[in-house]
């Protein structure tokens, strides 16, 4: 069995699992996980040995049937989903168990999975349906009033953001007269088809929070418990953002309209969420806000990044989706157990004198670093290729744009990190540190994987560098 | 005789059809539920049982007869059903309203 | 040709009516009933699109069918939410 | 039928209009269903049985019994004055984005590239209905994320725990009702699986139906199939999704492609499948109404 048929299969088989067997969900879980991980590092492999690898599902060749397309970018993007994935399962498998957990997150995993590999329209559609309904069931699971409200909002959001999506694929049917990848290019060359990416996109940034529809987003986020914060802002607003780059990708020089709307959409967002994070008073909240920022900048990103036929720019979205899917989930790990030992999440009542700083801050303070991308970190290398490319191409407004986004990033993280990490006369001399817990690790293991991803950044390059399908 | 048939058919249909309208003439005209109930039932199931039997006709195949006349089957029960439970529902609701106050 | 473009009019008004109460009700079931109109409009549009001389695509048929489960699926979910968010005001 | 398809097109959207603006829950929820039945009869007149018949029995049907249970559950919001300036909003999008899909659906585009493969490829998927084909065979890889999105639609659901619907016996009826409807039911459901490899029916219909009684019967009393079946509805909701995900596997240690049935026994393979998805969407369907677990 191929490894892709194993990748977008065993996540669901190990739902169906975990949804039989609740008493060993968390071991079956965390297995799988495990397993996603060897099988994506692999396909990483091959891919970087060999290109990108291609399966026909059933044999039937597309457009009837449906192909399964593993490039560079999905590679990365798998990669992603699975490192993000190891540490949400090891918090979650060594926290308390909620009854629930376990199969809806292993069906966000595999609709992840087959959502990066799928290279057809319709098929994306339905396993954004998989993802959507799962992101909300995970958001239910806190089960306090907020938590279902929001849950609703986002469930209606995120049909409307799908129905839209659907919309789009019908009149692209209508146009081209099929609804692979192939029909994008052609949807580029008609207004009528123009019309039709258009409608995609509009769903698309609904699903993806971006500014100025983002509007369910900060509560869902919010509300949801740790584990479940962290796959919902690290991975799942990622599967829209991965198509808009991919709808990008395939149109060439023919999706300009849609990068030009995404970047001023994208600069919006950068600033709006910054300034709700600055004035944010709960540290969850803080960081919801600041997801909307950071996707505002991938979009941004996406958007300056001009044809992806000439200029390997897009490639610094790619980088930034993926440091910021593993800071993210560092932080909101971290958060969930910094609110755990104080028993609330106001950031005024950080400053405390019985507690020192645990490994839990340590590691909110190193995802904050690679959020606002200071050197060596992961967000670091995206934002310097990014404003590499720019100066070349004399976007200095941009430059500009991304530069202040930076700075707010910086005072908003520090308005946590200035209180978290505060040492010397502030503490009790009696002063205990918080004890290790397995959350801990989680945490702190992927705000350290965003940091040595400065380092190794080679290797995500090098496979985003193949050649895309 | 086919044509017969084929005339047949055709002539239930109308009439089922004429049924089925002035069921819906009952509910829109009528003053109360149960005299609505009372036409809507009756003129309901007489209607689609003429309707099938009209199509029984035109189709000329035993399977499509067995069919129609599993949907007649299915219509005349269910509308009985209903029937029954909104005139039995409303029955109970207006003498407990009387013995309440 | 003319049915097809009576039903394309009727499947584009549907999409509009079902926007235009998504954006203007604030009522829980109201949002469900249109979210479900809207994707009958869609289904609509889609399969005037399928129309041929040779009959209709099976392939948008397909997919038509698989948005009908998808939909009753999300629909239950949504109804479900909205029943515990309304309890949950109620306590 | 041209006058007839004109006035079917209108209705739908009348039906739609008093759906979504009536003041009235439950005369929402009843122009909701009459739409429904419409609808189905429009996808008949657009060539569509298949999709006819999903519609009436899941898309009219159990959607409407679902919101016939929640309608009165769910209080209406407070109706606040909308600042006229979001009414004309709104009015400009429905408008606008209904003006591009009549304009982009109008302009002549690319002929459907799915006819002339589904004709070659019919002939070797194993059946005759080139709707059951498509979703068994040539693109069963979106049926299978289909049953894995009923799958996500229960475990939501099961996260939220709504309040059980309430039983109204139905007195002296129940016994006769029970009697007709329950074998009715089974009967048809069998039919239109096995009618669904050759002409329209299939999983999705069948299941459906076979809910759909289920649910009038456990409505109204005459069985109680929550009562003593919970865990193993439970069961067979989740059996169709894992059925399908090793049948995918196996098939690809057999023939090397994923999904891809040995030579000769597709049709076996398929009927397999169906049956299995058949009971999984009924008791899937079954638990979303009735709801899949105890609330304590």
């Amino acid at each position: 069995m191929s490894d892709i048929s194993l990748i977008v299969l065993l996540p669901l088989l190990a739902a169906v699992l975990t949804a039989a067997l609740p008493p060993q969900a968390a071991a079956v879980g965390a297995l799988a996980t495990a397993l996603n991980a060897l099988l994506a590092a692999n396909l990483g492999r091959q891919i970087l040995q060999g290109g990108p690898v291609t399966e026909a599902i059933g044999d039937w060749a597309a457009p009837l049937g449906i192909a399964f397309v593993a490039d560079g970018l999905a590679g990365v993007m798998l990669a992603m989903t699975a490192i993000v994935g190891l540490a949400v399962s090891l918090q979650a498998a060594a926290g308390p168990a909620r009854a629930g957990f376990w199969p809806l997150w292993m069906a966000t995993l595999g609709a992840l999975n087959g959502l990066f590999l799928s290279s057809d329209l319709f098929n994306i559609y339905v396993a954004f349906e998989i993802l959507g309904l799962a992101a909300v069931g995970l958001t239910a699971l806190a089960g306090t009033r907020a938590a279902l409200r929001a849950a609703f909002d986002y469930l209606t959001a995120g049909l409307v953001g799908s129905l839209l999506v659907l919309l789009g694929i019908a009149l692209s049917y209508s146009v081209t007269g099929r609804v692979d990848m192939e029909a994008v290019v052609l949807l580029t060359q008609s207004d009528t088809g123009r019309i039709a990416l258009a409608l995609i996109a509009a769903g698309l940034v609904v699903k993806a929070a971006l500014f100025p529809l983002h509007f369910w987003m900060p509560a869902a986020h919010s509300s949801a418990a740790p584990a479940a914060s962290a796959l919902l802002s690290a991975l799942v607003v990622k599967g829209a953002l991965y198509l808009v780059l991919r709808l990008s990708l395939e149109g060439g020089a023919g999706t300009e309209f849609l990068r030009n709307t995404l970047a001023v959409l994208g600069a919006g967002g950068m600033l709006w969420g910054a300034w709700n994070a600055l004035r944010a008073e709960r540290l969850k909240l803080l960081v919801a806000h600041s997801t909307v920022a950071q996707i505002g900048l991938i979009a941004l990103a996406i958007g300056v990044a001009g044809n992806p036929f000439e200029t390997g720019l897009w490639q610094a979205a790619a980088l930034l989706m993926l440091s910021h899917a593993l800071a993210k989930a560092a932080m909101f790990l971290a958060v969930g157990r910094i609110a755990e030992a104080l028993g609330h999440d106001r950031i005024s009542g950080l400053n405390r004198e019985e507690l020192r700083p645990g490994p839990a801050e340590f590691a909110f303070a190193i995802a904050a670093i690679s959020l606002v991308g200071l050197p060596p970190t992961a967000g670091f290398i995206g934002k310097w290729f990014l404003i590499e490319g720019l100066i070349d191409e004399g976007g200095i407004h941009w430059i500009a744009l991304i530069l202040l986004g930076t700075a707010l990033s910086a005072a908003y993280l520090s308005r946590v990190v200035s209180r978290c990490l505060r040492g010397g006369p502030h503490v009790a001399a009696t002063a205990q540190r918080p004890p290790w817990r397995t959350g801990d690790v989680a945490a702190l293991g992927l705000a350290t994987g965003a940091l040595l991803l400065g380092l190794a950044a080679a290797l995500p390059i090098t496979l985003l560098e193949t050649p895309f399908a | 005789m086919t044509e017969l048939l084929h005339f047949a058919g055709i002539g239930l249909m109308i009439a089922g059809t004429a049924f089925l309208a002035m069921a819906a003439l009952g509910v829109w005209r009528l003053p109360d539920l149960l005299s609505r109930l009372h036409v809507l039932t009756k003129a309901d199931t007489a209607g689609v049982a003429l309707i099938a039997l009209g199509a029984a006709c035109l189709a000329q195949s035993f399977a499509a007869t067995l069919s129609l006349l599993l949907c007649t089957l299915l219509v005349a029960l269910s509308g009985a059903t209903t029937g029954h439970l909104i005139a039995r529902d409303h029955v109970e609701s207006a003498s407990s309203q009387e013995e309440s106050p | 040709m003319i049915s097809d473009f009576a039903f394309l009019l009727s499947g584009a008004g549907l999409i509009g009516l079902a926007l235009f109460r998504l954006a203007t009700s604030a009522d829980l079931l109201m949002r469900v009933l249109g979210l479900n109109v809207l994707a009958i409009g869609i289904a609509m549009v889609l399969l005037v699109a399928a129309r041929g001389a040779a009959g209709t695509d099976a392939v948008p048929q397909a997919f038509i069918l698989t948005g009908i489960v998808v939909l009753v699926g999300v629909t239950a979910a949504l109804l479900a939410l909205a029943e515990r968010v309304a309890e949950a005001r109620d306590e | 039928m041209m006058v007839f398809d004109a006035v079917l097109a209108a209705a739908c959207l009348v039906a739609a209009a008093m759906a979504l603006f009536a003041r009235d829950r439950i005369a929402a929820v009843a122009a909701f269903l009459v739409m429904g039945l419409l609808i189905a009869l429009a996808w008949l007149r657009l060539g569509a049985p298949d999709v006819a018949l999903a519609e009436a029995a899941i898309g009219a049907g159990l959607t409407g019994a679902l919101l016939l249970r929640s309608a009165h559950r769910i209080p209406a919001a407070p109706t606040k004055p909308l600042p006229s300036a979001q009414w004309l909003g709104a009015g400009v999008l429905s408008v606008a984005v209904g003006g591009a899909i009549v304009w982009t659906s109008m302009s002549i585009g690319a002929a459907p590239a799915y006819p002339p493969l589904v004709a070659v490829a019919v002939p070797e998927s194993g059946v005759e209905n080139p709707v059951t084909a498509v979703l068994l065979n040539f693109r069963a890889w979106d049926t299978l994320l289909e049953i894995a999105v009923l799958f996500a639609a229960l475990a939501v659901v099961a996260v939220v725990k709504p309040v059980r619907p309430r039983i109204a016996p139905l007195g002296p009826l129940m016994l006769p009702f029970a009697r007709v409807v329950l074998p009715l039911t089974i009967l048809l459901a069998g039919h239109l699986l096995w009618q669904g490899g050759h002409a329209p029916g299939g999983a999705f219909q069948a299941g459906a139906v076979l809910a759909g009684g289920a649910i009038a019967l456990g409505l109204s009393g005459a069985v109680r199939p929550i009562r003593w079946g919970r865990a193993g509805l439970a069961w067979l909701s989740i059996l169709g999704l894992a059925a399908f995900a090793v049948a995918a596997l196996a098939a690809e240690l057999l023939t090397g492609a994923l999904l891809g049935y040995p030579a000769g026994a597709a049709k076996a393979w398929i009927i397999a499948i169906e049956s299995a998805l058949t009971l999984s969407i009924a008791a899937t369907l079954l638990l979303l109404f009735f709801g899949p677990a105890e609330r304590h």
